[in-house]
């Protein structure tokens, strides 16, 4: 046995290619569900501080991504707009990036559908508007001085949900879906270090290294981090079989496949280290 | 011929014959390859004279409103010493453009870095290390301390050793943490390439070898 | 818009007499008048010189009386020092930011805000004036060019004295030491070098700073009569390729022995590169692999390759999302900073070990002022005197 | 002698950008944008140069029928129908170009690039070795890392996705940050030291 794991340190790299193409293919082909489970993670921490919300809540939903991000961002917008609307919160949706007022309309109206949720009673999409950062501070004074109308220009004044919503000050939570700039600091910055506003979020796998420090600095309430992040909102909303959930599986699996590596690797290493063949 | 089945089968083909190279290096491979190079350094020069000759040059030298801007023959003549080098005889030439390539280069690079990776990383290190809970004020203290002793690290001129030299073995511990952490974090988007290609082959290729079949038989 | 251009003047000095005349009167301000009594009208005009430009670029901002009616749309009126009028934009109504580019330095401008309802004017804003001018000096980089000139300041002195011949010492750096050692293995072998110089092009300093190892590397294998393969993914990289190794080989005294087909562009497509460069790899079989530059994603697929076939791999990149790979798949990582240091190690010339001695009183610099920065948060949160000089270090680290 | 001009040539455009950075008026604004863009051009150009030599290399194998010469021509045959195709098509979608682009050059990009799923794989398999403490630290950071990504590490213990964020958060920031400052130490001396004439190999021989 111990010249076993001696010899497998020198395992043929093409073994651990095929087991990484096995990794993956076979979830694909199969729909195969690893089911997820959540630790005591930003993902987990957002979910919290949405479900204590008082009911009724203002909450803005941002969406700033286009369709290049959409593999990571959309599951997340449909899980936390699914979670919004089942608490009862009201949904306004702007963005800061062009093309994500359009997405954020298919999350918003085909959820609002299947949840019988009403237009400008529990939703409204704002859309997009240019500006970033400054359309922000701007929106901590008055947000119907950027957005007079929503997006397909109905009045402020005709949207009943907006009444009594002046400025920042009226929103209890931002959540800015975010694929870069502007995206989660713009609203970190402008909306929560100035006006005190809490700000969640989910974004990219690749960005979300650089978000992790405003988790340590408590300057947001929560983070989706890539896939695993709209995949955790998933489970934590009750979505059994949403697209990140499915698209976690063969990640799941490939990932063990190069940890258990990993152990065999060391396991060979100091056997051989034992036996004197260095 | 339905030109998008062909594409995808095009497509397939040149993933799988890329994907042989995994198990060695065989004909499908060399041939992709070779085309590869090919078909790419022709796509470049398509792309470069589309994209920048004729937009940022052709179209500054001669306007659309008509006339001619002489500044602009000033890149061209440039562009041209670059190319005297396939003469050997005015292949000296060559320099003056080098020259002028790595003078501008060198000058946006230093301000662009010293900006960016200098000054603003400076920044956000200039944090308070008694800020919040013991861990927030732990983390802080390792970061700080990480950034500092990581650049004692990359001091030459001093020998590592004595205060320098444990400083900078915690530097470099650090750094190896930093890199074990980047390369597990970036498993993750690595293996997103993989699942697109497979989902590729899979769900749109697989599909068509059936319609394929049927319209040979 | 074009039609807007022209038409409006008229519409204005119809419905604007007042105005028009106000502004010809030596500049007395002229009250908002809403037209039509319930329109909302911009208030608050500012105009203001576009600050840190070359000129030619007056920024406005206002904001919109929310009492009265939304207007449809606003435009933006500018008139000259003659008095004529000429609308610039027509924005949806909420826009509360306009840019002009198109002032001419030096020219008073007066800049009104309209309101329009119904296709009409139905309100006026009150105006403001300004002149574009070009500044000197960017005042958010001031900061940046004093640190700046500090530390090149400190790197030219360095210079200097290394110049004058002042012994300077430099501490050993494993992926540079094993330089002679990799290229006599694959003398030993009978196998070529592979010097792989990163993908980006000559403005890239990374680059450049490996053009000057690979001009050392040329020379070794010169001396040990070894080739040298260089694959390149810019044609301009291609060239400096070619005459540094050419001159390597020339002051090895080795001219005969350079082969200018090894160093051979192959496309500037990033992974149309890599499976160039791989291929080469398995087939020419080199005993070691140089790969020292910029280097993106391509950066495993390629050390990997290299590590299969056995190459000895001295890696070196300032890319800090690659070093990791480098790290895992080669035998020696220059780290960072460590590459641009190559050049200065492996020649031993007195001015080069100089501007390393500037780099680390460059970096010794910094430690300081992080140091003095964490200091001066820390204590500014119990004293806030300190606050004010963290804020004042922070500032000078800020750049605009 | 014959480096002087080009020298001054480096000089002066290196100082143009450095300049323009600071100083907003003219002329170094004009100056700075345009040789941005001419440098653009200057080396775009240059792709000839690249093309010329690729075609050289390969037209050279097939004649002395060096190794794997066979091959050669689809290199070249690759070359000429990409260039013939963009010139006399154009490159809007849906022209040939534009199809072979995005049916042969994008999947084979994209595939070049998937190589690394299973190339990270190898590479950890190897490296991950517990041989000394760095190289201990560097795995199990590594190992951390990859638990706190999967739901895998949350059911071992709910923490680790913490760890994760917190190895990523602090160290990995704190890492990243000495290496980019470092980095640009080294940029700037490099500049300086081309700027100024003090590094001058890269423009070969001849002094």
């Amino acid at each position: 046995m111990a010249n076993f794991f001696q010899k497998i340190g020198d395992l043929d790299r093409r073994v651990i290619f095929l087991l990484i193409a096995l990794a993956v293919i076979i979830p694909i082909t199969t729909d195969l569900i690893i089911p997820n489970i959540v630790g005591a993670e930003p993902s987990r921490d957002m979910f919290d501080y949405v479900d204590a919300l008082p009911e009724g809540s203002n909450v803005i939903v941002s969406f700033d991504y286009d369709p290049s991000t959409m593999p990571e961002l959309q599951p997340m917008a449909e899980a936390v707009v699914r979670h919004l609307f089942e608490k009862n919160h009201k949904v306004i949706g702007t963005a800061l990036w062009p093309q994500g007022a359009a997405l954020g309309q298919h999350a918003m109206s085909t959820l609002a559908d299947s949840l019988g949720k009403e237009q400008y009673v529990d939703w409204v999409n704002l859309g997009y508007k240019t500006g970033g950062a400054v359309m922000i501070v701007r929106m901590g004074t008055s947000i119907k001085a950027v957005f007079p109308a929503d997006r397909d220009n109905v009045p402020w004044e005709d949207i009943p949900m907006l009444e009594g919503i002046n400025s920042l000050k009226d929103i209890q939570l931002v959540i800015s879906l975010s694929a870069g700039d502007p995206g989660i600091i713009a609203w970190v910055m402008m909306a929560g270090d100035r006006y005190g506003i809490p700000i969640g979020g989910g974004c990219t796998a690749v960005s979300a290294p650089q978000l992790y420090t405003y988790l340590q600095t408590d300057q947001m309430v929560g983070l989706l981090g890539g896939l695993k992040g709209a995949a955790d909102y998933e489970t934590l909303v009750g979505i059994e079989e949403g697209p990140a959930v499915k698209g976690m599986s063969p990640q799941s699996i490939a990932h063990l496949v190069i940890m258990m590596f990993i152990i065999i690797g060391n396991i060979s290493y100091f056997s051989r280290r034992k036996g004197g063949a260095r | 011929m339905n030109w998008e089945i062909l594409g995808i089968w095009l497509g397939a083909a040149v993933t799988l014959c890329l994907y042989s190279f995994l198990y060695r290096d065989n004909p499908f491979y060399k041939f992709v390859e070779h085309l590869f190079v090919g078909m790419s350094a022709g796509y470049w020069v398509i792309y470069s004279i589309y994209n920048v000759l004729i937009p940022n040059w052709w179209e500054n030298l001669f306007p659309a409103d008509g006339g001619f801007d002489a500044i602009w023959l000033v890149p061209g003549i440039f562009a041209m010493f670059m190319l005297a080098r396939m003469v050997p005889k005015v292949a000296g030439l060559s320099r003056l453009a080098l020259g002028m390539i790595v003078g501008t280069g060198a000058g946006l690079n230093m301000v662009t870095f010293f900006q960016s990776n200098a000054l603003a990383q400076v920044k956000g290190t200039m944090i308070s290390v008694a800020a919040g809970s013991v861990w927030e004020v732990f983390s802080s203290l390792v970061l700080v301390v990480g950034v500092v002793s990581g650049l004692v690290y990359f001091f030459f001129s001093k020998a590592h050793t004595g205060f320098v030299g444990r400083t900078a073995n915690m530097g470099i511990t650090i750094l190896m943490v930093a890199f074990g952490a980047s390369f597990g974090y970036t498993i993750m988007a690595r293996l997103s390439l993989l699942i697109g290609r497979c989902t590729f082959l899979i769900e749109d290729w697989l599909p068509t070898i059936p319609a394929m079949l049927g319209l040979g038989g | 818009m074009t039609i807007l251009r022209g038409v409006f003047p008229l519409l204005l000095a119809l419905v604007l007499p007042g105005a028009m005349m106000a502004a010809g009167d030596g500049g007395a301000r002229v009250m908002a008048v809403p037209i039509q009594p319930n329109v909302g009208v911009a208030i608050d005009l500012t105009a203001s010189d576009n600050p840190n430009d070359a000129g030619g670029v007056i920024n406005l901002e206002w904001a919109m009386d929310s009492g009265g009616v939304e207007p449809d749309s606003i435009g933006v009126v500018r008139l000259d020092p003659s008095g004529e009028a000429d609308t610039l934009a027509v924005l949806p109504a909420g826009t509360v930011f306009y840019r002009d580019t198109t002032a001419v330095n030096g020219t008073e401008y007066t800049y009104k805000i309209v309101s329009y309802l119904g296709g009409k004017v139905a309100g006026v804003s009150e105006t403001a004036t300004a002149v574009a001018s070009a500044q000197w000096l960017h005042s958010g980089r001031i900061g940046m060019l004093v640190i700046l000139s500090i530390m090149a300041a400190l790197i030219l002195y360095y210079i200097e004295t290394g110049k004058k011949g002042k012994e300077l010492y430099i501490r050993e750096i494993g992926g540079l030491a094993a330089v002679d050692d990799a290229v006599g293995r694959a003398t030993e072998m009978g196998k070529p070098v592979l010097y792989i110089p990163g993908i980006m092009d000559m403005d890239d300093i990374q680059t450049i700073a490996s053009m000057v190892i690979l001009g050392r590397v040329a020379r070794k294998t010169a001396e040990y009569g070894t080739t040298l393969l260089v694959p390149t993914s810019r044609s301009v990289v291609m060239s400096v390729a070619q005459e540094v190794v050419k001159e390597g080989y020339l002051q090895a005294g080795r001219p005969d022995a350079y082969v200018k087909e090894n160093i051979q562009y192959l496309t500037d497509d990033q992974f149309g590169y890599a499976a160039g460069v791989d291929g080469i790899m398995v087939r020419e079989k080199p005993a070691a692999i140089f790969l020292l530059g910029t280097f993106y994603a391509e950066s495993l697929i390629l050390a990997e390759t290299g590590r299969s076939v056995g190459a000895i791999q001295i890696a070196g990149t300032a890319m800090p999302s690659q070093i990791p790979f480098f790290v895992a798949a080669c035998d020696y990582t220059l780290i960072g900073e460590e590459l641009f240091a190559a050049s200065a190690y492996l020649s031993r010339e007195p001015k080069l070990l100089g501007s390393l001695k500037g780099q680390d009183a460059a970096k010794l610099f910094f430690i300081v002022l992080i140091v003095l920065g964490v200091i001066a948060s820390t204590v500014g949160q119990f004293w806030p005197p300190m606050a004010t000089v963290a804020d004042f270090l922070r500032d000078l680290v800020t750049v605009e | 002698m014959r480096l002087v001009i080009p020298l001054a040539i480096t000089f002066t455009a290196g100082m143009i950008m450095i300049l323009n950075f600071f100083i907003p008026h003219q002329p170094f604004a004009f100056l700075g944008e345009h040789l941005q863009e001419w440098y653009m051009i200057v080396a775009s150009g240059a792709i000839f140069l690249g093309t010329a030599n690729l075609l050289h290399v390969h037209v050279r194998k097939m004649k002395l029928r060096l190794r794997n010469w066979q091959y050669s021509p689809v290199t070249i045959i690759g070359l000429v129908v990409m260039l013939i195709l963009g010139l006399i098509y154009g490159v809007e979608e849906g022209k040939p170009f534009d199809y072979l682009f995005m049916n042969m050059v994008a999947p084979m990009g994209a595939t070049m690039f998937s190589l690394l799923a299973f190339f990270v794989a190898s590479a950890a398999f190897r490296a991950f070795r517990a041989s000394n403490w760095r190289a201990t630290l560097l795995l199990s950071s590594a190992f951390l890392v990859m638990l706190g990504q999967v739901p895998i590490g949350a059911m071992i213990w709910n923490k680790i996705p913490l760890a994760k964020v917190w190895l990523m958060a602090i160290p990995n920031t704190a890492g990243q940050r000495a290496v980019m400052i470092g980095a640009a130490m080294g940029v700037v001396a490099t500049s300086l030291r081309m700027i100024f004439g003090i590094e001058r190999s890269y423009l070969g021989g001849a002094d």
